[in-house]
């Protein structure tokens, strides 16, 4: 039981890889290109481009032509610099190579779910019936469109449970500003927005930053030791200047929250609103309902649970499913199914289906290249599928908790399972080492590393989520690796406040990009 | 299941493993009300490729794809040609699978991208500095709202009233909750933005102007006066553009004075997409303004062996340090749409831009000669960039554009869609021409147009 | 004038980029994974896959379902594993990145022409109308498709100067076995297939091989010094037993051959035809055509001209233009418009349109995806841009050569300028270096090398072919990261001996590969 | 132009490099009789990436794409469903823009692929050792003939009747011209393949006997009757398989004895694309044979440190080693097929394949009980896989075929279009069923069949 995995040869058929050598005979000479064969340099686009320079053939400015821009035609360079279509994939396929990415191995970035992006779904969001149609093309000729709308939002309620979901908001944060608008617009109605929305310390920083842009002062809700609300703080706390709680469910330590129908009913009892941060709901999908343990308001990241990709930095689409409490004050616009078949969306000038909505958030309706990804990605595991994804995720969480905390300080190891990720803290580190030297380590091992230094609530966080689509042999391997850096941390290795050795990169200094910041390219000496 | 790889026999072995007797085990904490016996029901159960290919092909037949009709729709989305290259870049899952770069040593090609992309930004605009990106033009409209109130500790906004009708909304829709005030207006159906009006509405309470550019009926206002007007009340000009495009052909908003500058960036590699994935372009002309601005910025550094290497910088300006008291709670933004505004943007270069720009404008005006001849219709505009407004001698524009679609021509989009219910502006029709745009559509769009009308 | 090019910053804006620090910082611990960071290692498919693991969601099978088999239903395990879809995605991008492509760099492989493969030709071939017909369906659903052949071969035809194209075969040597048989098909039919096909030694092994492949004996036509056919000592040899010459033009030495005509009036003067390889056509496209060079038959690798990709080893495509006299011999199918605009396939039931073909040489039509690509790409360029082409390629080849030839042996230096590619040999490296560790110190540098040892005429032959895809600034670099490595090898340095010390595996032993084979892989101990 | 990164500046610096006053001086040694003055005439001038594009598309639209009618199409070229990861990953640039593996050091990729491709093919038709592709199945055909002469050092091919005609008419055009002899017949319209008239065609100078597996009409032959009777003369067994799916289902020919395996991989991965590029397979069972097997070889070895790497090996047979004495002229193979065969293969896995096959023939055996049942049509296959002959009661099955393209569905491939003028083929009719048709496409072509035939 729980015995540490060694490395080495397992039954799912890893094996570890060859060594380096550990002769020298890496160290080769340095090359005049900086480049070391495929870790290959690439200067800056506006050190190789050039002004006249350009990839699309497109017809010659007729100077001859006249114009009607009002005596507003440009007279100074803009500033730009072309490549050719050669140059330009080569620029940015040398830049990727410096990425790393889950195609490219483990990605285990707590509360992220890095999960694989299903190649059908990239696919279907091309189909030019969605990728080349207007958002204000005449609504007789996008009703395959409005369909999609109407169809995610019927997964996205079946699946929380929850009878009504608005579809604009375009990531997680945008979400939760719906949600607590729709609070503070629910409240409003009956006089009084409040003033307080509590957040656990230990809650992603979009809920509090929401929280303030939505003009709510905003409180620590207390935590147990063992990693969960304390239910009893929090009643103490709750009173009628309380809008809401927000919660997130699985929370951020990784555990389910036992008693959120417990909270849920105490914060109704004031007349308070109970916001889910659903950013965690992979781990639950299809198993759990947050309707069933009295959400008023949850977002759901598209691109986490529903397998859209995270692209580098975005698009996302947060969803954001209501109860009935808060439903009628749900944003513009939505899409309605009528009577005869076909769809409406119901905006400004229809706004009588929802009254006292409280407006629009974005133009337009909505991540759509999202919504085609999400719901192919729906339609593939079905309700079956999706129950296994939250099986699996939990699975290969615990798996990795049992497999490492023998050696790696686990602080919520004894609250029973974890649910999608698992939680571990440096305070065990020889040296001068923290958490960021084993994230580091990890980089040479081949492993984007997992989130680190949040949740804020444990010392050198370290917050590893696996999510389902990693293989017994990957995780085996990752878990290998791991113990590998973890024990030379333990041990005071220095060598480690020196990784990563093998990336394109050393480490960079933030220190010196925020004093001085430049934060766009100039010639050199301008 | 094709994307689960735990086999049953993996599944016994880690539940062994972790000490759990069944699945069931690893969810105790999850209260009885809640546990599910079983897959919800009154969903489908899972499917092949080859089926959910055939499910999303059936819907996307449903729907007119740009390609299959002419198309004349704007305000605010354009249908641009995005070289096919551009495509080959975003789909790398180096790029498309990766992460916001929290790791840079294993991230710099994102990084680098994005300082890439935030100098094309900023020179574009005329600013010294561009973020990483927004989620679209209307929400990065209100994020300049509510900067330029904590530049000016002030808190009145005052609108165009020829502002793209969502952004308005937008901004009106936070502002509710904010304690902003929000002075607004409808557009006036006139020939020139009404500036005057706009200049008259600025008082010393105001934190920002707010003016599009071109505008959403397609003029071009002159803002190097609505500068000067709003910087004598101690107020910022906000300048939000929604056509890059016509950036390739006038004057960028910084070198006439704005101050913060947004918009929508979509027209350049991204798609219509029916509305989303868009990307919000955030700029300001003074680089001192750079820590009150919202969202990522990349950030140029050297790494310990003095190589150049990129991060994201300033952080302490965002939520996931500065919490509740961060500029925004934006996390996760465009990043990829930004990828492929870059690749095409290098793609364009200087010059590819202002071809573009030239080709858009030059078919926009053979547009407007053409359709000034079909009787009964009239041009607004005396100046404008790709997209002009037409009246329609009191024929009610929307009826007229769902009678163009039942004759396969998207013609246009009416002001009665996107300010439904104004008297004064139901017959006015606003149509968007781009490069995509051939002399054939035109002509259709010219005779199928008489056709409705007659 | 044809002063080295030093390293260093250059006009064109390409500065070395920075150095790979030498104080050993990179020689960092060996990895338990064996990864280096973003350099993966990857086991092989049948390592990690599993014969129960599948990709794709069929249905199970339905035991008690009857066949119509006739008793051949298959009693053992075929042998295969499966990976789900996360694992296969990520299995293949590890692969891939242990590749070098022309995306990534500059890849000079001479007589393969690695220019850049344009993404609208990929996304061209790939439109339904295209990609998915069948070859067999009726030629009236097809007619799109005709029209592309007929349009391919139109272009073709013009290029050329030559009155007809076979379109089917697959690839460079295939088009030569076209044309060899061809001209075979003509003698023959004059009663006599004759017996020699001269073949210069500088050739390409495909044409040695192909003409023997078409039962003819094959002798060597001798050379001048400087690199060209000896036009005297091939006269004296012609005599009514050679059946054809095969010259390729411009040359593997990247010559052009200047008597040419003469070589072809000669060769027709004893009944003999002429065939051109024409794997260089990059050279001259768009500028000089082979039909007034007196060609009778000549291949067009499109993957090479034609800018169609690799692939690693192919799919190619290669069509052969003919001259008056061979075009009744080429080969079935081919496309025909009719007078009534509409597009028919000539094949066996209606060959009384080219009565004396030799026949199929394949299955179906050709390379309809080849085509596609092809077309594409010649529209993109047009009659301009293709002529534009043929002199950036030369221009660029004689800017390396005249860059180099100051310290590379480049034995035709002073046969007048080359055509797409530039030839160097090592006789003046020191120690026991030879071309094949330059190569090596290359792939260090970040570049995939030159053409090594071929042709065979020069000692150590590096055949370098830029193309016209590549950048003045990409050349720049290119060239001084050569003259770093050449410095060496002419320096005798070791270290080059143990190059590449970057790649993903260093130099791979080759002779134990081939003394005991192992060309599949089988489970340890099977 | 786009695809030229040489400005007029770097043309003008590199000439002076080189010491020429203009690009002409470089083409000096072109003679004045191949001098042209200007671009070619008659062709077009450039164009831009949305010209080319809308040119390109009109002529896609001219054809029928199989998505757009039920199609029933096969004779060697079958429509499966290829996973949307296949193409991602052919489509990366390491993959796509690399070339044959001569550099092994930075071509593990494309070396590592090769090997399992390899053993994937080598174990599907039950054989040692698989090369690393060929062209396609028809030009692998002839290349088994060659190497069978070698083996043997015989001249006579023995073809089955029931050959593909294609591949028979390819063989037969190469034996014209290496004095080879081949035997070979009209497919016999019967029930059974007709083994015993094919044994009988066996002699003393018999290098090979070839036998299609399916054969041409669907049906299924008994391969172990064959290998033994081509053995007791001496003569090896090349079995052709032009639909690998159905080896998922039926015994593969090694272990039914054929000495070279051959075959046409396009099923897997590659789509139809009018007929090419296709994937040719080949295999031998006994690993002696492996010096006379024509194209590339991949193998295993290690590199300098121990690590096992792969590498081209046995080039001694190849052209660019042993010139004219190689033992086939093949160059460029079908590499990145390969690699589509290679992904796709592994996503279907021995389970997959296994469930691919029944489930095509389970829709085939459908197929024919329903068609079986339009008036006048007569099947007949005992045995099939997804593929068997009908017959039409006299009607012309040509004439048959262009009707019901009139009505929209490509009812299959009519042996008169196989086998012109042979008038006891005239009436037959091959349809082939694959997972991609669906129960309401059977419907259709039995109505319209019904309809073309009444
Ligand atoms: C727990 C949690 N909440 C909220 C968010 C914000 O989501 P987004 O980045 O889509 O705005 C995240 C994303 O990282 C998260 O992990
Ligand atoms: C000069 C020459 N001839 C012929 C060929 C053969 O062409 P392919 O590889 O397409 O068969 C090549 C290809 O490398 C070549 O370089």
């Amino acid at each position: 039981m729980n015995a540490p995995v060694k490395s080495g040869p397992n039954k799912s058929g890893w094996k570890p890889a060859m060594q380096v050598s550990e002769d020298g005979l890496h160290n080769g000479p340095a090359t005049t290109t900086g480049n070391r064969a495929l870790m290959l340099e690439e200067p800056l686009l506006f050190e190789i481009g050039h002004a006249e320079t350009t990839g699309v053939d497109l017809p010659e400015i007729d100077p001859s032509h006249s114009n009607r821009l009002a005596g507003f035609e440009r007279q100074e360079p803009i500033g730009l610099v072309g490549l050719t279509e050669p140059e330009t994939v080569r620029h940015y396929t040398r830049l990727s190579r410096q990425n790393y990415g889950i195609d490219l191995g483990f990605f285990p970035l707590g509360s992220c779910t890095m999960k694989h992006n299903p190649r059908l779904n990239e696919k279907m969001a091309r189909l030019s019936g969605f990728a080349d149609i207007h958002p204000l093309a005449p609504k007789q000729s996008v009703q395959g469109a409005l369909e999609v709308i109407h169809q995610l939002s019927d997964w996205l309620m079946k699946l929380t449970g929850m009878p009504s979901v608005a579809m604009s908001p375009k990531a997680g944060a945008h979400g939760e500003l719906c949600g607590i608008l729709a609070i503070r617009a629910a409240h409003t109605a009956n006089g009084n927005p409040r003033e307080v929305v509590l957040v656990p310390e230990s809650a992603h920083g979009t809920n509090p930053a929401t929280a303030a842009f939505a003009g709510y002062k905003v409180e620590d809700i207390p935590a147990t030791p063992e990693g969960r609300v304390d239910l009893a703080a929090l009643k103490e706390r709750l009173a009628p200047d309380v809008a809401a709680v927000m919660i997130t469910n699985p929370n951020t330590c990784g555990l389910f929250e036992k008693d959120f129908r417990e909270i849920a009913d105490a914060v109704h009892a004031i007349g308070g609103y109970v916001y889910c941060d659903g950013a965690n709901f992979n781990a639950i999908v299809g198993r759990v309902r947050p309707g069933d343990l009295g959400v008023d308001a949850m977002h759901i990241n598209l691109h986490k649970t529903f397998s859209t990709p995270h692209g580098g930095g975005g698009p996302g689409s947060g969803p954001v499913v209501f109860s009935e409490a808060l439903k009628d004050f749900a944003p513009l616009p939505f899409v309605r199914k009528l009577d005869d078949g076909a769809f409406e969306l119901v905006e400004e000038e229809n706004r009588e289906h929802r009254g006292q909505s409280f407006g629009r958030m974005t133009a337009f309706h909505g991540q759509m290249g999202m919504f085609t990804r999400a719901l192919t990605y729906m339609l593939s595991h079905g309700a079956d599928g999706l129950k296994q994804v939250a099986e699996d995720a939990v699975l290969n969480a615990n798996y990795i908790l049992r497999s490492l905390e023998d050696i790696l300080h686990a602080p919520y190891a004894e609250s029973g399972p974890c649910m999608h990720e698992a939680l571990f803290g440096d305070k065990d580190f020889g040296g001068d080492l923290s958490t960021l030297d084993l994230a580091k380590g990890l980089i040479d091992e081949g492993y984007h590393p997992m989130t680190v230094y949040f949740p804020l609530v444990v010392h050198g966080a370290m917050l590893v989520e696996p999510t389902e689509t990693e293989s017994k042999a990957s995780i085996d391997q990752f878990i290998a690796a791991f113990r590998s850096v973890t024990e030379r941390a333990l041990a005071g290795d220095e060598t480690l406040k020196q990784a990563p050795y093998y990336a394109p990169r050393r480490r960079l200094d933030e220190t010196q990009a925020a004093r001085k910041p430049k934060l766009a390219w100039s010639e050199p000496g301008e | 299941m094709r994307y689960l790889p735990l086999t049953d026999t993996d599944r016994a072995d880690m539940l062994e493993r972790v000490g759990a007797s069944s699945i069931d085990d690893l969810f105790v904490d999850v209260p009885a009300v809640a546990q599910l016996d079983g897959p919800i029901r009154d969903l489908p159960m899972h499917a092949s490729e080859m089926a959910v290919e055939r499910h999303m092909k059936a819907l996307a037949r449903k729907n007119t794809a740009a390609g299959d009709a002419p198309l004349f729709l704007g305000a605010g989305a354009y249908r641009h040609h995005v070289p096919a290259s551009v495509d080959t870049v975003i789909q790398r899952g180096e790029f498309l699978t990766a992460y916001t770069p929290y790791q840079p040593e294993i991230a710099q090609g994102t990084l680098q991208m994005l300082f890439e992309f935030q100098t094309q930004v900023a020179r574009l605009y005329g600013c010294a500095v561009a973020n990483a990106s927004l989620y679209d033009g209307s929400t990065a409209c209100w994020e300049a709202v509510a900067m330029a109130g904590r530049i000016t500790r002030r808190k009145r906004a005052v609108l165009s009233g020829a502002l793209h009708p969502h952004y308005t909304q937008v901004v009106k829709t936070m502002a509710q909750f904010t304690g902003d005030t929000i002075a607004d207006a409808m557009p006036a159906i006139q020939t020139e933005p009404d500036n005057t009006g706009l200049i008259n509405r600025i008082d010393d309470e105001t934190a920002c102007v707010v003016v599009q550019y071109p505008d959403i009926l397609g003029r071009i206002p002159d803002l190097g006066e609505l500068a000067e007007a709003a910087h004598a009340k101690g107020a910022l000009l906000v300048v939000v553009n929604t056509e890059p495009v016509a950036l390739g052909a006038i004057k960028s908003p910084g070198e006439m004075g704005a101050d913060i500058v947004v918009g929508e960036g979509q027209s350049i590699g991204v798609g219509l997409q029916f509305g989303g994935p868009y990307l919000g372009l955030f700029a300001v002309r003074n680089p001192k303004h750079v820590r009150q601005m919202p969202g990522r910025l990349c950030g140029e550094t050297v790494d310990a062996e003095g190589k150049r290497g990129f991060v994201l910088t300033l952080s302490t300006r965002e939520q996931h340090i500065r919490r509740e008291k961060a500029t925004s709670n934006i996390c996760t933004n465009s990043g990829l749409c930004a990828l492929a505004f870059n690749v095409h943007m290098t793609l364009l270069g200087e010059k590819g831009l202002r071809q573009l720009a030239a080709e858009n404008h030059r078919l926009a005006c053979a547009a407007a000669d053409r359709l000034e001849k079909v009787p009964g219709v009239t041009l607004l505009n005396t100046a404008f960039f790709n997209e002009f407004t037409f009246q329609l001698g009191g024929q009610p524009a929307r009826e007229v554009v769902r009678k163009l679609a039942d004759r396969d021509v998207l013609g246009g989009v009416s002001l009665d869609r996107l300010y439904p219910g104004v008297d004064a502006l139901k017959d006015a029709l606003l149509v968007a021409v781009t490069e995509m745009t051939t002399m054939g559509d035109i002509e259709t769009l010219a005779t199928e147009l008489e056709g409705v009308l007659s």
